[in-house]
């Protein structure tokens, strides 16, 4: 079992459900974060002085999925989040040991779906 | 200058106080008079609105973790400063003059015998003015001040600085014995950019060095961080209710319910749109975009401005003025910005840069022959001459030394 | 004690009723009249934006999550009231004596013929004091009612049990023949401390005890858990809101406009500060530091306490009976907390508690005498002896039982 | 049909306008005078706070990231508004009419000279009106509008637009010679259900239209997405400052203190709640649930919808009329959403379809003789037959066809 | 050493605070976040239209475990979070190479606790 | 490669963020949470009754890195983030299989940087 991290746009979070609907990947979780990479930041003025903004707002998933899955789920979140540009984001592959599903405490390869 | 409307209020004020109930001498005189104390009394609670507009600009500018601390320090200093001025405060500013400097009696307001009397609604509407004139510091010195100090501080304008200053200018507006010495030098100050504005402004600017900076204002070298405002739409709806509050500031000097309180009103008004337009075009000049803080500190410099020549300038002359009051308060913000003097919220360019500017616009714009308030204009652009213009410089100096030199 | 300027007033309301337009008799007694008719009308507007206090100092004492519901709730509570005030509740109030306990005529307010009438007015201010009863009982249920029993109790307390407890104590003012049983007795509640606010906060400490506390307010083991408010500024903005809201509700009382407007005014604020500034000394001393949602309580208690001796009552008097206010609002909140009672806004302790404290302050500190406003001062502390205390007693004793019997 | 009230008003200001200070003929005409501009200034004030109003209804209502947006468009379409209102709206509004379509003369508001005169007070109080009717766009058009096309705009709607509607209706309210075309034909438009209210909104569906809706606010597919409003506080805020302000706009429209304004305002608080509860009712119906924005509307729809009509119906018929207009916001709130017209706000239900609503209900529930204001109702229900609705039918039409037509 | 993730419903937080300290696991961080699962979204109506939310509110819980506490620290979150209806959340267990204590440097299982 | 994951205080962000630019670490990721550890939580007092808070403002960190950059990644965060006091926080290192920029599609140890 993998977790797939990923750190995507905020204004692509839609698509990017959408995209891994369509390949029946249903289980998520989603955090707000903010990042800083090859985007650069933005200028803010208050009341004229400037603010150097350097962090950029973003959407962070985490999925859970069986090892068949994890090329699937990679290949949906660039779908529903590649624009092209900088600031697209990474994918993060994790290897995961166990998973349980709290309702049931059962454990393994079909907790996760 | 005092309007000759005071005079004749308080003649009246004299006269009719005899009677319990005014219905009981059913003329006219005493119904006008009771007319007076409604207007005065509805002027009064528009200015103690002013107390929440204070409070929402000034949570509105600054951060959210402090928005407890300031919304405490706006409700206690009109709390302390009321009983402040209530013990002792009115009676220096309108008790008997001791060489026109300050007043020697009426303490605990001992001088109301008459459940009905005029003097009552009069007294509530000078503890709202005092207030106001206390609470203008807080905004300078947000979010860095320790809360005890502020409330001694508070105490010792309320009871103290303010009355002192109000005596000079006002002192005659109670009874005209007790006038203070600019006020029989003819200095024109109609509602207070001098008294309230500028004494509170001249407060907050030695507070504000006083205390120094915010931490993290100013970087190490030397250049200044923008420390955003968490709800500008709670800014917003404290200059919106402070503009509503100068509808009882200005006209409500009056004191009286006579026409003129429509044209101040309209004047107040001309101030305050013209100081926000030209705020918004000259922070749209100077920062490449309209900004709303700026803005708003406009329109507030706009009415401070107006403040003072309210009852004496025609509607032009308040466009001008304002006008004016609205370029000056940015270019305050910018440089006091560039001194590392800390305002949080615009204060000093408010209240003290504009309350000057508005005292001594009365020498310049003032028009009493064109609105037939009396047979000649006072001001040196409707040909009154320089005579005006210098008492207004004179007591523009005289404020700035005794407020400024007190705050330290 | 009802003030003689109402029964001054209303006679005037009576002779000059019959013409239409108060100008077409260009007497001062007319113009005195619709001067009334100005003020009074300004002060119901005043109260009227009470209820935006209300609205705003409860949702900022509570949860986010449950800021709609207290919006909604404070919205329908004043639609549902005034209609039910305007076809039943001003008739059980105002019409005809049965036993000086309940009225019997003029239901849907067809009194009115002229559309000038005087009685417009007093209606349109009687339905703001029945509205602002009303709406106290919210804060005190709020977060766990369900909306529709809170509308249906709206409307029993808007065409019922308000204007039956009205009837008692203000049954006379439309109308002096119309006069309740302690209202003729003597009892003393210019403004209502008691018709209105412990009411209210009957009212509210019974609707707190039936619903029980909010889940997850006391743990298991009997501690009390503090459930902090969402929005401190916007609860402070509520608190101002409401002060000014109390310029119209004590001096509109006088329901005229004459010089006792200006005095009331005073007396009014003296209680609103002291309160303010007793209650942030309480609470620091017990809990060690300032605390803003106390001091806020405290500014309200004040209010609540002077009330019903507002026009009697010197300025110190003032300072005295809203300062214990200031303190007694912080004793009740923390005992009601320890007994497991949750008002998530403090509306008893502010407005039953304080409005029972305000009701017994007048049979103590009553200073007709000293205010000139007749022979004799009735407050014990002036010389008058016990008389009006007791029946201050007699009054605090009979609605606490009506309201509080009735709440359950 | 102008109110009687009016030109009895204006007789007596132009008879006491010579004298400068009213209280050296203490004729008791000259203080009713007086007391008619006190409270002309304080509705005019009270109007004024819509403005407010407004700006809160507008950011609660819209998305947190264009608050300070709309901030600033609020603030500044009042200045520029403002000036322009007097620099020529005026003018065009009450000038000496060209065939009772504008006004040619008095620029500048020249025509003041006297310092205390009544045209200033009347000039205040009608600068508050243009301003409400440019400001009613704004929120129509929120979230999309350039800030430069919307300052553009606001000048256009106070210098030209709402003058000239102004000036067909309300023409002979300052000067009688200067009536409108429409004032003529006996038009009942009492505080501007049409001339402020139902300008505003066509605009403001001209608007809506032109600008097409925001991006995301409908799908690909037909469906409407839901945008929420940000905070429901602030727009409730905004809604009971805006029932406040009502109070000065209606009663306020007599501009004199008579004791007609206590009627109006009860009449116009009849219209609020009837609004409120019927909105809630039908939202309740069709959606299944208590929804407190749409409450909200009702309660605003309620007020638009007696604004025409309150100096001429009955307490009765002011809740049935402000009750169907409570109904009819919900309706074409859902409506607009189906034909996909994006009104955030809701402006144009509210001000556009409840203005017209109201104007035709003078000529159902005009009753001018149950309120003894003259011997015959003109109302439909009233027996006052077709010819009062005939002429507000064609009212109507006249300014859709004008306003909307003007709009794109 | 291992990191435990686990997404719960938030208003069992503090049961399961409870049920690991009772197990003597005193060290965790919290994050709120979105979660899509099994458990549908809800319907909301705003102004008569109607908006899906299909992210159900969550928190995310980081513990950081030497090996022989994991069962422990899954049974604890069990305890707490179990409520037996969809929604309870998932456990994942992640591999970890290094643990840092930044106060003192600390290295390894030790820095852990 | 590895994910670093750091739990610091809110205050030292600004530092760690400048310790590591000053050893070209230019990338990384942002979120709030909440932390629960050895620094005991604080009592707050609303209206008389008191509240025990005992789960402090954390920020926390996310860096995916090359190995050869695990250490200097580590002594960054600790040199920023260190004040010698209780509630410092802790560093999680994690295994990584694999990293997908979203923009490209590259993969493993090029896409990280
Ligand atoms: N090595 C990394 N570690 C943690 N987060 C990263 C890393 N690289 C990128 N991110 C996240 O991805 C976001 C997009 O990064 P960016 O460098 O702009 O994209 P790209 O590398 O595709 O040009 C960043 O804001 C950050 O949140
Ligand atoms: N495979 C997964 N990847 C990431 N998060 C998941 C996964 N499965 C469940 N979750 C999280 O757990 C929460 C509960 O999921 P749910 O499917 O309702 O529970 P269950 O699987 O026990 O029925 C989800 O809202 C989501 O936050
Ligand atoms: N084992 C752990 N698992 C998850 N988070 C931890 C762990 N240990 C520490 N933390 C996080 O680090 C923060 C600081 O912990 P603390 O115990 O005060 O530091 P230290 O262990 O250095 O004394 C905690 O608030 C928490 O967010």
């Amino acid at each position: 079992m993998k977790l797939i991290i990923a750190y995507i746009k905020p204004e692509r979070l839609n698509a990017v459900k959408q995209a891994l609907f369509k390949r029946e990947i249903f289980k998520l979780s989603v955090t707000t974060a903010l990042g800083c990479g090859q985007q650069k930041g933005y200028v803010e003025q208050y009341r004229g002085v400037l603010k150097e903004v350097n962090l950029n707002k973003k959407m962070r998933l985490a999925i859970g999925v069986n090892d068949h899955f994890v090329e699937q789920t990679i290949e949906a979140i660039c779908e529903g989040a590649r624009t092209g540009h900088i600031g697209d984001g990474k994918i993060f592959v994790l290897p995961m040991e166990e998973c349980v599903r709290i309702r049931t405490g059962e454990r393994g390869p079909e907790a996760i779906g | 200058m005092i309007s000759k409307v005071f005079y004749i209020v308080f003649a009246i004020a004299f006269l009719s106080s005899a009677s319990a109930f005014a219905q009981d001498s059913a003329s006219a005189e005493a119904v006008q008079q009771n007319l007076n104390i409604v207007w005065t009394l509805v002027a009064g609670i528009l200015v103690f609105f002013m107390q929440t507009g204070f409070a929402m600009v000034e949570t509105g500018f600054t951060r959210a973790k402090n928005a407890a601390n300031i919304m405490m320090k706006n409700v206690m200093d009109f709390a302390v400063g009321s009983i402040a001025f209530f013990l002792v405060g009115s009676a220096f500013m309108f008790g008997k003059s001791a060489w026109g400097l300050i007043g020697t009696d009426g303490f605990f307001m001992k001088v109301f015998e008459d459940a009905s009397n005029w003097n009552w609604t009069f007294m509530f509407f000078q503890t709202m003015f005092c207030a106001t004139s206390a609470t203008i510091v807080s905004g300078a010195v947000a979010e860095r001040i320790r809360f005890s100090s502020y409330l001694i501080y508070s105490i010792i304008v309320s009871a103290i600085i303010y009355p002192i200053s109000g005596k000079w200018a006002w002192g005659g507006l109670f009874n005209p014995d007790a006038a203070g010495w600019l006020g029989n030098l003819g200095f024109c100050d109609f509602a207070g950019s001098t008294v309230v504005h500028s004494v509170g402004g001249w407060l907050a600017l030695a507070g504000a060095i006083v205390l120094g900076p915010r931490i993290g204002k100013y970087m190490e070298d030397g250049k200044a961080n923008s420390i955003p405002g968490h709800n500008l739409v709670i800014a917003t709806l404290g200059v919106l209710i402070l503009w509503i509050g100068w509808f009882g500031f200005n006209p409500g000097s009056t004191t009286s319910g006579v026409g003129d309180i429509g044209r101040i009103a309209m004047i107040t008004n001309m101030g305050a749109v013209a100081g926000t337009v030209c705020a918004m075009i000259t922070a749209c000049i100077i920062m490449g975009k309209p900004d709303l803080s700026m803005t708003l500190n406009g329109c507030l410099a706009g009415l401070v401005a107006v403040t003072a020549p309210c009852n004496t300038i025609t509607p032009v002359g308040a466009l001008i003025i304002g006008g004016i009051g609205g370029v000056l308060v940015i270019l305050g913000v910018l440089t006091l910005d560039k001194i590392h003097i800390d305002d949080p919220v615009g204060a000093v360019s408010v209240h003290c840069l504009n309350g000057v500017w508005g005292t001594i616009a009365c020498g310049l714009f003032n028009a009493e022959a064109v609105l037939k308030l009396s047979d000649k204009s006072t001001g040196l652009f409707y040909g009154g001459g320089f005579h005006q213009l210098g008492i207004q410089l004179l007591g523009v100096a005289v404020y700035a030394a005794w407020a400024f030199g007190l705050g330290f």
